[in-house]
């Protein structure tokens, strides 16, 4: 047992802090942004390459840092405090990079892993559909082989970053034999989002933001080489890249700079003349906000500790998963409570306090406990994975 | 005991939720959450025609002598419709107000205006921070002459750039009558200004309105000079109730939107409605909004009754404001990706959740109320 | 709508109070007592007789006031918040009687509601089996025609009050057919429990009380008269019965005392020279008590306002105990905790506060969720029964 | 970072485990808590065999110069065997006190004492309010002449009946060294009158203990006179973490037994556990185990490594003791009428639980330090 980070990963955050200071102190990318998809600047993701931050944790040999998990953790840990704008990078680094150096034949490695890396590629990632949400199985867009080619034909949902990334990463139906399980019958394939027979519809969230898409393949033509992976075989490679999203601290952060904000309303403001930090019900709403989120924060480097021993975290990601989120959600509400109605005025308006980022905030929450698995369903894994009861 | 509407209350109902199933489309919802006005003229002038804005107030001032249930009722099928406009401010905060404490001439003066659905009026209440005390007023009143001039902000003022008349909450010193002061001013005179907020719920609801030297006569005083804030903890608990009937309606609409999605929406070859977990959320918010229909009523009943009703009013609005919120925190879990998108209506009382959770007081302002009435 | 009490129930009211304050004041009844069937007195229940207050809401055909369901919770109400010892003719009152009224022969009616009525026989439920706790269906004891008798095998538990009660009213299997559904094969009987063959076998609980028992039938004879309602119809009588039972305010105020001390405490005791009552966070968690405490007693007024317009309240009366009984568990919790460790001394104990009531009542509160349908089986009859969804 | 424990530490760990199950069964602990000694002399005896006491001490005073981390384990499976010892008492309370703030002389005639074993020893705190600060303590010492007379009573000092020293915080006046002194004092010493409570974990664990004129010297002080709450705040992390840890074993066996049972229980032709509720209850008591290990072992580490640890160890006793109750709640209801039983063992950690919560500050006392940590 030993909870201390290295000399080496102690530098290492500092020269991101460093880093990150002087990209700020140049005041031309949008830091600041409580949700991901928000921030994006292509020229900031440049910075980020140049450092080599970009695939800090994949492999050497495939052109990454060879880092840990820990090391990657701690890099977002301080780019999240900044709210960085990682936008552009985020899906190739964080999903794609790892999922072709897992499953991705040496052209597609060649072809897209030094485009993540130099930030010349965005990815956006299309498995949800219309009738298929926590239930991916239930997809039913279809690749259908023909001669060297899949042409793809469906409709994705929820396509966040769909309106700007250069690729897509799909999920289709590959096989139709019905004799065969849904779960062996569907294939990834890595989609230009500038081919013929794509269209992309924005759509526009609570929050009054175009963050997700719909994306429609209408015969769509994709070179067989595209194919990541083994045919049939996408469902399980889309289950081993779901516990590694999960287990990120990007699920704890996304509006870390409302609990900033949060505590300096109160350490700054009064109430009928009496400061708000002597207020004992204001002190253990705020301390409650603190405790879990450094319960949350902890075991998100457990799950990171896990991967660097090379164990893969599924229980341990889902329930990182499950209190980061609820976390997110929970502070954007208390804040909105404590602040009272200046908490509630949107960003842009006339005496919006910290430019409305905690209605913001509270607007994108829903989202929070519904992406990449509802904590729904995220239990159920708890309760089956982890305690082995229950499971089908 | 009778917890059920008598047959005019249900034909009222009724009336009511057609009327704005009519009139008050969600498009027309969409479109005044983004439009500077924050209402629909037309609507209005519909409202008033069925006579809804004289519905709470005494004939001889033009109203139709009707109990507070009857817009209890009101309020709650304005929530299910989650349409804005400035009834509440009218009606309740200006028109209840002026009925409760203002002279005969006032009365006669404006709520026959308001009572005929000839003007929007609003009150003038918090300070910038949003706090609502005494202490936390913006406005301040001295007086010069045979006259007081106003300066200062209050913020939050719903209504305020399209209120024909204004009703303000204004400090006034030892030698101006000490305490608070309340005067109803035109929208439009001298020195105010007056500049619409983008809130949650909107970009034409509540404003900020700046002060500087306004001028008002001793006739424009409502209630007594220095005793203003006692007025407005006689409105209080009517305020309350109206916006918790407010959540009842929205958190109904709310769980049935859920509730029509939880039965259609398939997932691993079933209807969500098929999972327990799901039907448990789904018993969670049904338990929510019919002890808040209990809770709101029992509140509206009393006032209407002419009964103390100050800890009940509290109880109301501290439980359906709060489970107004719950209710949405649920819907939104169970629909999903669809409950996120602008399309779908859900969001629509989420907004009107928050809102009204904090409106006039959140569950720890009137908990506290609820805290000195057991004798703490 | 209306939700005053009439000028008669209002004088029944004060008619309640003054007897309870003189009988009270005699000294001689167990008073106090946090659980029912911990407050047992025969004698006192024979004064409440002398009122003709057991079988308030019976017809007055079988000997009852015929009076409202809203009355009876207004003497209730009463009874409970001096915590009356009410165990001896509680079950009598409140299920036997009107499950005979609506299904007993004219021979059970005249042999058992003018007892009941006297004071002169206390009944003890026997549903629940070892393996038939929420699952009734499952219960294994049978009751198998021999002449004019029944035979009676098996075993029962959770018996509360099943050492003192005179008669059991038993749930038995009287249909062996296996191609009948099991909820057409039960039948209710009265068993004298001081017939030949029954065992009683006491159960302590956690909190150290003798309340429950288990009860062994080992050919124990009863008359066929016993049968209540038609044979083979016992779970739909009982179904029946539920609804009633939950829809009652001692759901709400078993451990009201705890409340009342509760107040009392924070009134009167300093902290560190500031009074209690002064600190915001104990005002807000006193508050939330008293809010949920009164939406909870609204909402049992209104489950009794149906029965008393002729409705059959189901979802209202499982929401009812859902609420309430939550309450009531949250009480004892809130209350221990703000206390602090003297609210952990235990009844006895020297220096107790309050005669250690609010200890005791946490040690019991998990029963409260329990008893008469979990919170879970009550959601999933509020789902299933009030929103029409789910149901099987 | 590694969170798993090492060699030696599973191997204790293991050791532990397996002595608890052999030497504490549940008839053993059942009995315990209703004994008026409130321990069990021969596991005492085989603890101090074990060395178990002398695990977190120098060796110059017969200790093994252990680290925190591995009475940290200790706790965690003393909570798990839920069975009531003096261990706590003696080694934190009276122990690491004396080791951190006690002279070279006391240090030498207490500390190795303790270390090897050979006596029980406990804190006499706070007062009859049961709340730890300063200003409730119960007792007073005046200097009179070259010695000091205590007066007062102080309550909830654990194991006083049996202990051959108790510590003693009085509050001593201006004259006698202004503030808190901490005097060590023969359990037997004249003027002691020790009166035993009953309370939650049983019938011989808390006590009253009544002081009139009792004599003792300055040799008897523990650190200096008037610095005695200085001590107290430096041993609290210490007290908050071993806490903590033992409602992590607490909550862990509580959950293992609930889930014995969902996976038995057959209900409607299918074992609980098949009912997605009651997967999701389990997994709730899942995170709160989980989530409670590391927040308990984090702080216990960062005392072991001589790190700054205020603020963990407070967030770890506010989040445990609350997760251990909390688990204990979804226990009962899942395990129903059984759990509710004296036979079933669930009730021991439900009081042993409810006992934590509380034990040198609850949830909100914790999170007041974290918010002072925070800068409020």
């Amino acid at each position: 047992m030993d909870f201390k980070l290295t000399e080496k990963q102690q530098q290492f955050r500092e020269e991101v802090r460093d880093f990150l200071k002087a990209e700020m102190a140049r005041g031309i990318y949008p830091f600041g942004s409580i949700h991901l998809a928000g921030a994006l600047s292509r020229e900031f993701s440049k910075e980020v390459s140049r450092k080599g931050w970009i695939g800090l944790a994949w492999p050497k040999e495939h052109g990454g840092q060879g880092l840990g998990y820990t090391d990657r953790i701690i890099m977002l840990e301080e780019m999240f405090r900044v709210a960085a704008p990682m936008a552009y990078h985020y899906m190739g680094d964080r999903q794609v990079g790892p999922g072709l150096i897992h499953f991705g034949s040496d052209f597609l490695k060649r072809e897209f892993l030094p485009k993540i890396l130099n930030a010349d590629a965005c990815f956006a990632l299309l498995f949800s559909e219309p009738e298929a949400g926590s239930d991916l199985a239930n997809c039913k867009t279809t690749a259908v082989e023909e001669g060297d080619h899949f042409i793809i034909n469906g409709q994705k949902i929820w396509t966040s970053g769909g309106h700007y990334a250069e690729c897509g990463w799909v999920l289709a139906r590959t096989n139709f034999d019905p004799s065969i399980s849904k779960y062996n019958s569907f294939s990834e394939i890595i989609v230009d989002m500038k081919s013929p027979g794509v269209t992309i519809r924005p759509i526009i969230n609570i929050v009054g933001a175009h963050s997700f898409n719909e994306v429609f393949f209408d015969n769509v033509k994709v070179g067989k080489g595209y194919l990541v992976g083994k045919k049939d075989n996408g469902f399980r490679q889309i289950m081993t890249n779901l516990d590694y999203e999960r287990a990120g601290i990007d699920r704890l952060m996304q509006n870390y700079r409302v609990k900033e904000v949060l505590l300096e309303y109160v350490k700054t403001n009064k109430r009928n003349g009496r400061p708000l930090s002597g207020d004992t019900l204001i002190r253990d709403t705020v301390a409650k906000i603190e405790v879990e989120y450094e319960v949350a924060r902890l075991f998100v480097y457990y799950v990171a500790s896990l991967l660097d021993q090379g164990k893969i975290p599924s229980f341990e990601a889902a329930m990182g998963k499950t209190i980061c989120t609820l976390f997110e959600a929970k502070l954007a509400d208390v804040a909105t409570t404590l602040m009272g109605l200046p908490g509630l005025l949107m960003p842009g308006s006339p005496e919006a306090l910290f430019d409305g980022v905690v209605c913001e905030s509270y607007l994108w929450s829903p989202s929070y406990t519904l992406q990449g698995g509802t904590v729904e369903v995220l239990k159920n894994i708890i309760a089956q994975r982890g305690l082995k009861i229950g499971g089908k | 005991m009778d917890f059920n509407f008598n047959e005019d209350q249900r034909i009222l109902t009724d009336m009511a939720r057609k009327f704005f199933e009519k009139e008050a489309p969600k498009s027309l919802v969409r479109e005044t959450m983004h439009d500077r006005k924050g209402y629909s003229p037309p609507m209005w002038q519909k409202m008033s025609e069925l006579g809804w804005m004289g519905l709470a107030f005494d004939e001889k001032y033009g109203g139709y002598g009707g109990s507070f249930l009857e817009v209890a009722i009101i309020f709650e099928e304005m929530g299910r419709a989650a349409v804005p406009t400035p009834f509440f401010s009218t009606v309740i905060l200006s028109g209840l107000l002026l009925q409760d404490s203002g002279s005969e001439e006032l009365k006669r003066k404006h709520l026959t205006k308001i009572a005929g659905g000839e003007c929007i009026s609003t009150l003038a209440l918090v300070g910038k921070s949003g706090v609502y005390s005494k202490e936390e007023i913006g406005l301040e009143a001295k007086a010069v002459g045979d006259h007081y001039l106003i300066n200062g902000a209050a913020s939050f003022v719903p209504y305020a750039h399209v209120a024909d008349n204004i009703i303000c909450a204004a400090r006034t010193p030892p030698a101006s009558g000490e305490g608070v002061t309340l005067f109803i001013i035109a929208g439009k005179a001298e020195g105010i200004e007056i500049i619409p907020l983008k809130t949650i719920v909107g970009e034409g609801v509540d404003c900020v309105v700046n002060m500087r030297d306004v001028k008002v006569n001793q006739g424009q005083i409502l209630g007594e000079p220095g005793k203003g804030w006692e007025c407005i903890e006689r409105l209080w608990p009517k305020i309350a109730v109206a916006l918790s009937c407010k959540c009842v309606g929205g958190m109904k609409k709310a769980m049935e939107l859920t509730i029509a999605h939880v039965n259609e929406r398939v997932q691993f070859g079933k209807p969500l409605a098929a999972l327990q977990v799901v039907q448990h959320m789904c018993a969670e918010m049904f338990i929510k909004s019919e002890t808040s229909r209990h809770a709101a009523y029992h509140a509206a009943w009393l006032i209407s009754e002419g009964l103390d009703c100050e800890k009940e009013a509290a109880i109301a609005k501290a439980w359906c404001g709060e489970a107004f919120k719950d209710v949405t925190k649920i819907a939104h879990q169970l629909t999903g990706g669809i409950g996120f998108t602008e399309e779908f209506d859900l969001h629509l009382y989420t907004k009107n959740a928050k809102n009204l959770e904090l409106l006039f007081g959140d569950g720890v302002f009137h908990r506290n109320v609820v805290a000195g009435r057991v004798g703490l």
